[in-house]
């Protein structure tokens, strides 16, 4: 299962993540710990590798018999718990081992479920530090079909080994899967010439030139106005913070005899016809408000110089 | 699937040309068996550095690379990545919290080499479109503004654009100046001919797989003894309980930077790179022919100075763009169908920009690649 | 002079006889044409990072190798040197002044990379002359004198003795304690089996020219997800006036490690490896054998641990020495009259000690390379 490869190496995580599976029938041939288990000391080991099926008689904490839906309370109501309870079987194992699981949890430190949050948008947590593995991070998530956070509690941490900076993000299978698919989406490859970014324009001013027909070359715009090439380049400052924009028209085999503010610069065979405005005094680039119109004004004046052929 | 796909192809790749092994040189190394082991240098190796080993004479070939580039000392590294980390770890080390200046169209390994010691990197700006030159008086008002930085350094010809920096005019301002200064020549030591002694250098970063006609992983730093001390230091680590040291080895290339294969194949190949040197005007001259005709194929215009005075060049293709947004594999066309005539090199996915590179091929297979320009650009008809 | 010097020699450098590449892999090698350009790797890198490569499936080999050595995540490096120098650099990250703990035995690249780092190295004692063992008990006693090494190192087989440190145990002790823990298995990874979870170890370093029949320099750096976001972080700088990412690029391997001709052979050869891995029985059977003929031979005696276990023998040979004094060539008479035989290997200039291995050679060049001994052990006569 590739879910569980790509979320760790992304979070940096320690654990695998685990899968949990609550079986209301007793499958026939089932391999039993040999010794009585807390769950949160399964999920441990799980974590670590094993793969553990548990029947109730192989369950050492009561809390956990009532909050896995083993058996319904008896005096006082405990929450959460899974109800109606039917469960026969618990079986927890690396994720990649557990087939459909219902639940899966992944032991996380603060960093790492920080990194969660942001890239889920936020995660929703209810804890109150007592039955954490069992209830707030299965049972709780098994009943809602929702995510929960839990800081474990003193069982927990005193006889499963868990760490202190260790907490548990518990959910089901559709949480791991989507926050699988938008770590992939994070990751997504730059198409460029080195493999390497090679500019800082932002997002918004690449759209602004695209919507004018302008589409973005190596760190400056090109596209066609009336059939001739017209480039766009962003100059900046000595400190790097973009100051001017210039438009650009370079023309092949040709000499132009053109006027202030124009310029006109050979490279070759080429003739570059050019002019460069502050930013602000007529163009606003993030909304691409007056680009069009200084481009137009441009090729005017170009047009309107004389262009002898060579 | 673990084959070669590209026999036999002209490559065009830029970052290649110059990185094409001679034949004789290839078959050399598989007749005689160069291959058959890893450490294959280290038969003869007496003194625990692959730089001293006298057979074969990899000591006397070091000294010849740093005659031929005009330095006093030169080691061989994992490439000029290496070599330029080994810089970056000196100057470090001399000027802690030190700013590097470098041009702005600096490879990236450079950059790297800075993060990875630490340095933070200031740039001076290029021209801008279309040529994007790294002009004197611009990185000297940078120099002026960072008051001294911590070391200098001009990418020689730069990976982008293949416009020559004015490397011996900053040479000449950083010599008045004693600011430390790298050139680095991954582009152009091994094609063009080279003399840091005249550029004021005092670090000159090479690569033998990208410039120097040999296999890689492989680099050179060459240097001046002002500085091989420093940078070449031999370590000076003891760990308390043994007491050992490893007073051959030198901590910035790794202690010894093994070598192996892709240094018996930079030697081999030295004395054809010497002598292909003394031809740069010839390739000059056919790179700036091949622009002309690549710009009469339409709407295709190369990027960079002009005229071009290094093997890389870089086209805006809108010619190319357009096809290929009516183009079934979209901007893998361009590649594919220069792959379908044999000719293999272009970025794949790449349509707008094309960089590409014609060193060192015959008249007759220039002839062949602008023949397939032609083709491909009229696929859209 | 350049020849290769020593084609169908029996070699038994023990540096050497894990990094034999397999007739097979060099012939396709040399017949694909993979030796023909420098940057061989690079025709279909789309990524700009040579481990991200599919064509070949570089990416897919490197998790082969994760999984084969039991780790999460794998990039190969300039060498085992180089791996070691990544692991450092992160450790001199998370912990500045931290101290590293190694074995006694660690080969120099190991010291050299903590120097590189600014990493003080501590080391645990060995027991001495005549098996210069690492013992649990001294490493343990160490690190709690230390109180909390920033990183303990153990030489899976050292390069001085050949004996196997104690890595599972150490292991054990350093999860418990939340120690970074990294096993330097140059000398045992590709040729005995190793799974780095089974040993509690964070970071697995390793050489593909010595012991993964690779020519060089190859090597690779193994890890857990937990380490793998530090190690391989990816490039955060951003020069200030491009604004250029290089946001593929992992600082701690210069951004790429290459890879090129020695990467293409490691992955052809792995096959292979995976395969001998599993006759490690086999050979250590035979290496134990040899000793005991070797010893026969008269004034000679294995260093280090028995029943020995691992390929690398150093003998102290007296019988040698005493040869050597009343010679012509001294010292160097032990190494040149193998030659003679046909045989290549010894340290040239030494005969009081040698260090030699017979890994992976037939029974047949086992009782070659014995006659010889033999026959060089009458020249006193
Ligand atoms: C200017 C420049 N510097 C450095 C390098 C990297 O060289 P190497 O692969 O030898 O580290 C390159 C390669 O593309 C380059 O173009
Ligand atoms: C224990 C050990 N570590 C590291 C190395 C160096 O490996 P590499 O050449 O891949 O850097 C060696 C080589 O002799 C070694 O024996």
């Amino acid at each position: 299962m590739m879910i569980m490869e790509n979320i760790r190496a992304h979070l940096g995580m320690k654990y695998n993540l685990v899968g949990v599976k609550i079986l209301k029938e007793k499958p026939v041939d089932i391999e039993k710990p040999t010794r009585k288990l807390r769950y949160c000391e399964m999920v441990r080991k799980a974590a670590n590798g094993e793969v553990i099926t548990a029947e109730h008689e192989d369950i050492a904490c009561p809390n956990a018999e009532v909050t896995l839906g083993f058996v319904e309370p008896v005096y006082v109501d405990i929450q959460p718990r899974i109800s109606p309870a039917e469960t026969k079987v618990v079986k927890v194992g690396p994720l990649d081992k557990i087939r459909d699981p219902d639940i899966i949890l992944a032991i996380l430190n603060p960093r790492q479920a920080m990194e969660v949050a942001s890239i889920m948008d936020g995660l929703e947590a209810k804890f109150a530090g007592s039955m954490a593995v069992c209830g707030e991070a299965t049972a709780k998530p098994y009943m809602e079909k929702k995510s929960n956070v839990t800081m474990l509690c003193g069982g927990a941490r005193t006889f499963a080994d868990f760490r202190d900076s260790d907490l548990i993000v518990g959910g089901p299978p559709e949480f791991f899967e989507e926050l699988s698919k938008r770590i992939s989406a994070l990751s997504k490859t730059c198409v460029a010439l080195c493999g390497c970014k090679t500019s800082d324009l932002s997002p918004r001013i690449i759209e602004s030139f695209r919507k004018i027909g302008f589409e973005k070359g190596t760190d400056y715009f090109f596209g066609k106005v009336d059939g001739t090439n017209v480039r766009i380049y962003l100059n900046k400052d000595t400190h790097g913070k973009i100051k001017y924009i210039t438009v650009h028209i370079p023309l092949r085999g040709v000499e132009v005899k053109a006027k202030e503010p124009l310029i006109v610069k050979k490279r070759g065979n080429w003739t570059d016809v050019a002019m460069t405005f502050g930013l602000g005094e007529a163009i606003d680039l993030n909304t691409g408000r007056g680009l069009k119109e200084a481009i137009m004004d441009i090729l005017k004046k170009v047009s309107d110089s004389k262009v002898i052929a060579r | 699937n673990l084959s070669y796909r590209y026999k036999d192809f002209i490559i065009i790749n830029p970052l290649m040309r110059g990185g094409i092994v001679p034949k004789s040189v290839t078959e050399r190394l598989c007749d005689e068996g160069w291959l058959e082991v890893g450490y294959n240098l280290c038969h003869d190796c007496i003194e625990g550095r692959s730089s001293l080993i006298t057979k074969p004479n990899v000591k006397e070939f070091l000294s010849e690379i740093a005659v031929f580039f005009g330095g006093d000392e030169a080691e061989h590294t994992f490439g000029c990545r290496a070599a330029q980390f080994a810089v970056m770890k000196t100057i470090s080390e001399v000027s802690p919290d030190g700013v590097v200046l470098s041009d702005p169209n600096s490879h990236y390994s450079t950059n790297i080499a800075a993060e990875m010691c630490g340095l933070k990197v200031v740039e001076s700006p290029h021209t801008g479109y279309p040529e994007y030159k790294v002009e004197v008086d611009s990185v000297i008002e940078k120099i002026e503004e960072i008051g001294n930085p911590a070391l200098v350094v001009m990418t020689h010809a730069d990976p982008y654009y293949g416009n020559l920096a004015p490397v011996k005019e900053i040479g000449k301002v950083c010599a008045e100046k004693e600011i430390p200064y790298m050139v680095n020549s991954a582009y152009t030591g091994g094609v063009m001919p080279i003399n840091m002694k005249d550029l004021n250098a005092d670090f000159l970063t090479l690569s033998a797989h990208k410039s120097m006609a040999s296999i890689g992983p492989l680099g050179f730093l060459v240097t001046t003894y002002e500085w091989s001390r420093k940078v070449f230091a031999l370590s000076k680590s003891k760990p308390d309980w043994t007491g050992r040291a490893f007073g051959k080895k030198i901590p910035n290339v790794f202690g010894c930077s093994i070598g192996g294969l892709p240094l018996v194949c930079a030697m081999n190949s030295f004395p054809y790179v010497k002598e292909r040197v003394k031809k740069w005007d010839e390739e000059i001259n056919k790179t700036n022919k091949f622009i002309d005709a690549m710009e009469d194929l339409g709407d295709i215009m190369l990027l960079g100075e002009r005229p071009h005075r290094h093997h890389l060049l870089h086209f805006e293709t809108p010619l190319f763009w357009e096809i290929s947004k009516k183009h079934r594999r979209k901007g893998f066309f361009l590649a594919e169908e220069m792959i379908k005539r044999g000719i293999v090199g272009l970025h794949k996915g790449l349509s707008k920009h094309i960089k590409l590179s014609v060193y060192g091929l015959s008249d007759e297979e220039v002839s062949k690649v602008l023949e397939a320009f032609k083709e491909v650009a009229e696929i859209s008809a």
